[in-house]
């Protein structure tokens, strides 16, 4: 890498299901100033821009150029990244470009969404092959589901593993942070009385939508290193977009694309044994049954061994390697953002700033984003420049 | 309510005539609001302005662009200003025009505004516009809370 | 800084209602670019497109051509805004020293949708959008704007469409070759006064890729590769009024970044050939004078001394420009596909005698709100 | 002359957004819509490498890379891979209105494919359905080029 990068601020908004008080730009401006002020910088220290989210979502065209108000992208470089539910991630891994090139030094990195400003299933639907795919995809959970329904009978694994995974994360956004949309703590009871959206999925087993933004400033190392006392630096990115066709995902054995894109980041990071090199992740979870099993595609456990991992505990806060101490997405998805806050939360963590969520002694965090086709994109973070 | 695919030309392949039609909310957020909520109760034109550079905003800002500072002065800005642009719009395009064409718009630098405001003009004939002339607001009798509460601008008559 | 090179370019020719599909196209060019590099699609080791929801009319619209650009393959990203900006975005991939070929794909079918309606949605949904803003009428407010500040007349941009859309008849990508004169461009049809019918770019579908390597590739695989020697992108401030019109600070600024990598202090002896984002006649004027090549208000005076027409001393637009072809995400990639093409020699009929470094420019957002400039040196 | 002003409550703009796409089907596509017009056949394509069929047609192999160029005519049965009962309100951005609830979503490969198609089955309750299942194509009388009006829908083959 020419320019080693760390991450030196991070700023979001309190995330709601409908932030009536904040236009779009007004929205990206308390993200920004948060993550300014954090890494106690100003606008002036900026040297380039990168801004995602769905246009659709929101109908402005050209966001980079719009947001330019409340993003602080007034005469600097600024562009778009937008890959779906991937779009924060992608951000964030353009910020990480943007400095790795050796072209700009600190760069801020947003991602946002106001979801209530629109229909958010029927704009996603729009994402689906307008001629072959757009009129029966309207709640895409099929694929989901079915993957869950197989991996059920595949390896034993159960509807109360899927609603454990549900029961962590929402009630870890419930106690320990402040910023999450859904702070409800709830019971596995509680999700499996809740109606099936479809079988075997229930309405507590998924994500909800929500108004909200990010901003995470990444910087080279020298920059980084006179900012911040710990910058969270990134050892290794990987993303992997595999299909375009959403039928051809049923029948898709976990996640491969988070497979090889875990396996690329490892590469670059020195990952080995990852369940034990990781003190904390992040994981782009847009139901609760991925929870169960996505954790094999990154080496987590072995094939089929998602359940025991849940069962057992040790994703929990406090176990051997927590998972989403934020709440994750089940408690909060302003979808632009929902991938950057994955790295944002991950950054918190091994600069010791995750306050009341912190991991005690966390060095190394991954991340995760999922959108797209069953795409993935994954960032490994730590309190070192080096694995140890 | 199914769609033909039409030939398209004479090349063999078919057009698939489609739409995406989706209701939107957007929220005007702070400022927003009360710009228009000033309009609409009393036709007065408010801005905000940068306590460092000193520039007037209409429509208002929250946050500087310039200085990213947040702002928290409002400030009465003229109802009438001085046309920096125009012009006139000759072709139709179904669904998002105010008017049926030919309709003008300008840009406006309103009297104590820094910004310039792109509207509309009316009352005037299209070959009497001026760049540089005075125009002045005419409000809508009945407000909504919208940009075109302001119906459009009027030459000043000195 | 001779690190990273351009080593393949590929276009379609630009048509409206082209009928390939998006991925169609995308796939054409990928399949050519690779031809043109001389790689198969096993040496690319990521890509980056460049696909837009409004133009596409779909979400996560750079779904489309994923598997068409062998962007599943590999690591991939998708910018969305001027092909420019893609082609910075696998420049930086490339400088970061984690990747060695990037494949850049734009495309764009502008013929399926209704551009105004598309434009129209860069407005502020609270704010200026209720007008009827789009591309031709904001257009038409800025070109006023630059007349009336600086006395540049309408014969004087009458003249870029008249040059531009000649030159496109020495380029068989371009889609509108015309000859036409001065008199057809005023006498043409009024759309938004000043703005006439053949002062606006036609609505062109087609597709463009680059592919871009780092020097030890580049050097091995390709004889005459062309460097990458500066690159600058810059916004303006977002609504209309509050810029002046008249003014380019932020292609000034993107210029200045860009000349300050490649060395270059005197753009207009230093630059023997510009390819620039000319999506109305008026804006080459603007961006002559933002690029550096005039003192500011000097557009119409420079393309009245001939300097810009193929044969003066720096030839603008010898593809036709956008002009005469103007399928949107692609357009900027195009112009770095030409002045590749350039720097090359192969740029056959259009081709500007011992071209050795060349200027590309795109632009974001409503009338050049936002610029990307790419120096290319051979 | 700077004052603060009172906050009057949050307002905001509603607005219908329509945004009219003639999609070009290409010439993958158009081979697969007239053939299921005119002679309501299904047609796949070929990858003359691996040999794996793709329906609907496109112009590439995603393994192969590969232009492929060989159509071949694929079942009008195969098999429910899985199913989503959509029965929540949304709005059928085709047309602008609340979309036709509740539908079944279907994921079938067709005998001969190897890659998965979506489409309606004539089934809404969910105990009726299962994974597995022989379904088969159901195609209007009056076809007009559209894949989800020329298949009208696909039905559950029960006694298979």
């Amino acid at each position: 890498m020419k320019n080693r990068v760390g991450i030196v601020g991070v700023g979001q908004t309190h995330h709601k299901s409908k932030n009536t008080d904040c236009k779009g730009q007004e929205l990206i401006s308390i993200a920004v100033k948060r993550a300014l002020e954090s890494a106690d910088l100003t606008m002036v220290d900026i040297d380039a821009i990168v801004i995602g989210n769905m246009d659709h979502f929101e109908s402005i065209n050209y966001v980079d150029m719009w947001s330019v108000d409340g993003s602080g992208g007034y005469m600097k470089p600024i562009m778009k990244v937008t890959t779906g539910g991937t779009t924060g991630s992608a951000v964030g891994h353009a910020g990480f470009y943007h400095v790795a090139s050796g072209l700009f030094d600190t760069v801020l990195a947003i991602g946002w969404e106001q979801n209530s400003e629109s229909d958010t299933t029927a704009a996603i639907s729009t994402c689906f092959d307008p001629i072959t795919e757009r009129e029966f995809c309207g709640g895409a959970i099929g694929p989901l589901a079915a993957q869950y329904t197989a991996y059920m009978s595949k390896y034993g694994a159960t509807e109360e593993d899927a609603a454990l995974v549900s029961v962590r994360d929402h009630n870890n956004a419930a106690l320990y942070n402040p910023y999450a949309h859904l702070r409800q703590t709830i019971t596995v009871e509680e999700v499996m009385k809740s109606p099936y959206i479809s079988y075997p999925m229930k309405l507590l087993d998924i994500c909800p939508r929500s108004d909200g933004a990010c901003a995470v400033i990444f910087a080279g190392e020298d920059k980084a290193k006179k900012t911040v006392e710990r910058p969270a630096w990134i050892l290794g990115v990987g993303d992997c977009h595999i299909l375009v066709h959403l039928a051809d995902g049923i029948g898709l054995a976990n996640l491969p694309s988070l497979e090889r894109a875990a396996r690329e980041a490892y590469e670059m990071a020195g990952i080995t044994d990852p369940f034990r090199q990781f003190d904390v992740a992040e994981l782009y979870v847009p139901a609760s049954t991925a929870g169960v099993t996505w954790m094999e595609a990154l080496g987590l456990c072995e094939e089929g061994e998602g359940p025991r991992l849940i069962r057992s505990g040790v994703t929990n806060m406090g176990g051997e390697l927590p998972i989403n101490p934020s709440g994750g997405v089940l408690a909060t998805n302003p979808i632009g953002a929902t991938g950057l806050l994955r790295i944002g939360e991950a950054a918190l963590q091994v600069m010791g700033k995750a306050e009341e969520k912190q991991v005690e002694g966390a060095r190394v965090a991954v991340a995760t984003g999922f959108g797209g086709c069953f795409w993935s994109d994954i960032t490994v973070l730590s309190s070192s420049t080096q694995l140890g | 309510m199914a769609v033909s695919s039409e030939e398209l030309g004479n090349t063999g392949t078919l057009k698939y005539p489609s739409r995406i039609r989706l209701p939107y909310t957007w929220h005007a957020g702070k400022a927003g609001s009360r710009f228009y909520q000033e309009i609409k109760d009393h036709c007065k034109i408010w801005g905000t302005k940068c306590p460092r550079c000193g520039w007037v905003y209409v429509p208002p800002r929250e946050t500087c662009p310039r200085c990213f500072l947040d702002i928290d002065e409002w400030v009465e800005v003229g109802d009438a200003g001085t046309l920096l642009t125009y012009t006139i719009t000759r072709y139709s395009v179904p669904g998002i025009q105010p008017h049926e064409p030919p309709y003008a718009l300008g840009i406006i630098k309103l009297d104590g505004a820094g910004s310039g405001l792109v509207h509309l003009l009316g009352e005037i004939e299209p070959e009497d516009i001026r760049v540089g002339m005075r125009v002045q607001a005419v409000f809508r009798e009945v407000r909504e809370g919208n940009y075109l509460d302001i119906k459009y601008f009027k030459p000043l008559r000195s | 800084m001779d690190e990273v090179a351009i080593i393949g370019v590929a276009q379609t020719r630009y048509q409206r209602d082209n009928p390939a599909s998006h991925a169609e196209m995308a796939y054409e060019v990928t399949r050519k670019a690779l031809e043109d590099a001389g790689l198969t699609i096993d040496d690319i080791d990521n890509t980056v497109t460049v696909c837009n929801d409004f133009w596409d009319g779909r979400t996560i619209s750079c779904m489309t051509i994923t598997e068409a650009t062998g962007s599943h393959k590999v690591p991939t990203t998708n910018v969305e805004g001027d092909g420019t900006y893609g082609a910075l975005m696998g420049a930086m991939r490339l400088l970061s020293g984690l990747h060695e070929v990037t494949l850049v794909v734009a495309q764009s079918k502008v013929s399926e949708g209704i551009p105004a309606v598309i434009t129209n949605a860069m407005f502020d949904p609270v704010y200026e959008r209720s007008l009827g803003l789009d591309a031709i009428n904001s257009s038409a407010l800025q070109m006023r704007r630059y007349m009336s500040k600086y006395g540049i007349t309408e014969e004087q941009c009458a003249k870029v469409s008249v040059k531009n859309h000649k030159n496109a008849k020495s380029n068989p990508y371009a889609h509108m070759p015309l000859d036409i004169t001065v008199d057809d461009v005023l006498k043409s049809r009024v759309l938004a006064d000043p703005i006439k019918l053949l002062d606006t770019s036609p609505v062109s579908d087609g597709a463009c890729a680059i592919i871009m390597a780092v020097d030890e590739v580049a050097k091995k695989r390709c004889s005459k590769p062309v460097w990458i020697r500066g690159i600058g992108h810059c916004a303006d401030a977002y609504h209309l009024g509050d810029r002046d019109l008249a003014e380019v600070d932020a292609l000034v600024s993107a210029a200045r970044r860009a000349y300050g990598m490649a060395g270059i202090q005197d753009p207009v002896r230093e630059i023997d050939v510009a390819e620039v984002y000319d999506a109305f006649s008026y804006m080459e004027l603007m961006w002559m004078e933002g690029l550096g090549f005039c003192g500011r208000g000097e557009g119409g005076a420079m393309i009245d001394s001939g300097m810009t027409g193929m044969n003066g001393a720096l030839p603008v637009n010898p593809s036709g420009g956008v002009l005469s072809a103007h399928p949107v995400q692609a357009a900027g990639l195009a112009r770095i596909a030409e002045a590749v093409l350039q720097l090359k020699g192969k740029a056959d009929a259009r081709q500007v005698e011992g071209a050795t470094v060349a200027l590309a420019h795109g632009i974001e957002g409503a009338c050049g709100q936002g610029h990307c400039v790419f120096v290319l040196g051979r | 002359m700077g004052e603060e002003k009172k906050d009057s409550g949050p307002l905001s703009i509603t607005y219908m957004a329509d945004m009219p796409y003639d999609y070009h089907a290409g010439f993958y596509y158009s081979r697969f819509l007239k053939e299921l017009r005119d002679n309501k056949r299904i047609y796949g394509v070929k990858c003359p490498r691996c040999e794996k069929v793709y329906v609907p047609p496109r112009i590439v192999c995603r393994d192969c890379f590969v232009t492929m160029e060989e159509f071949v005519e694929v079942g009008n049965e195969g098999t429910l891979l899985a199913f989503t009962v959509t029965n929540f309100p949304y709005t059928d951005t085709t047309r602008g209105e609340p979309k036709k609830i509740p539908y079944t979503a279907a994921y079938i490969k067709l005998d001969g494919s190897d890659s998965n198609i979506v489409h309606c089955l004539d089934e809404t309750d969910e105990k009726k359905i299962k994974a597995g299942m022989r379904v088969r194509a159901v195609f209007s009388d009056t076809r007009t080029g559209d894949y989800f009006h020329d298949i009208d829908h696909f039905e559950i083959i029960r006694n298979a």
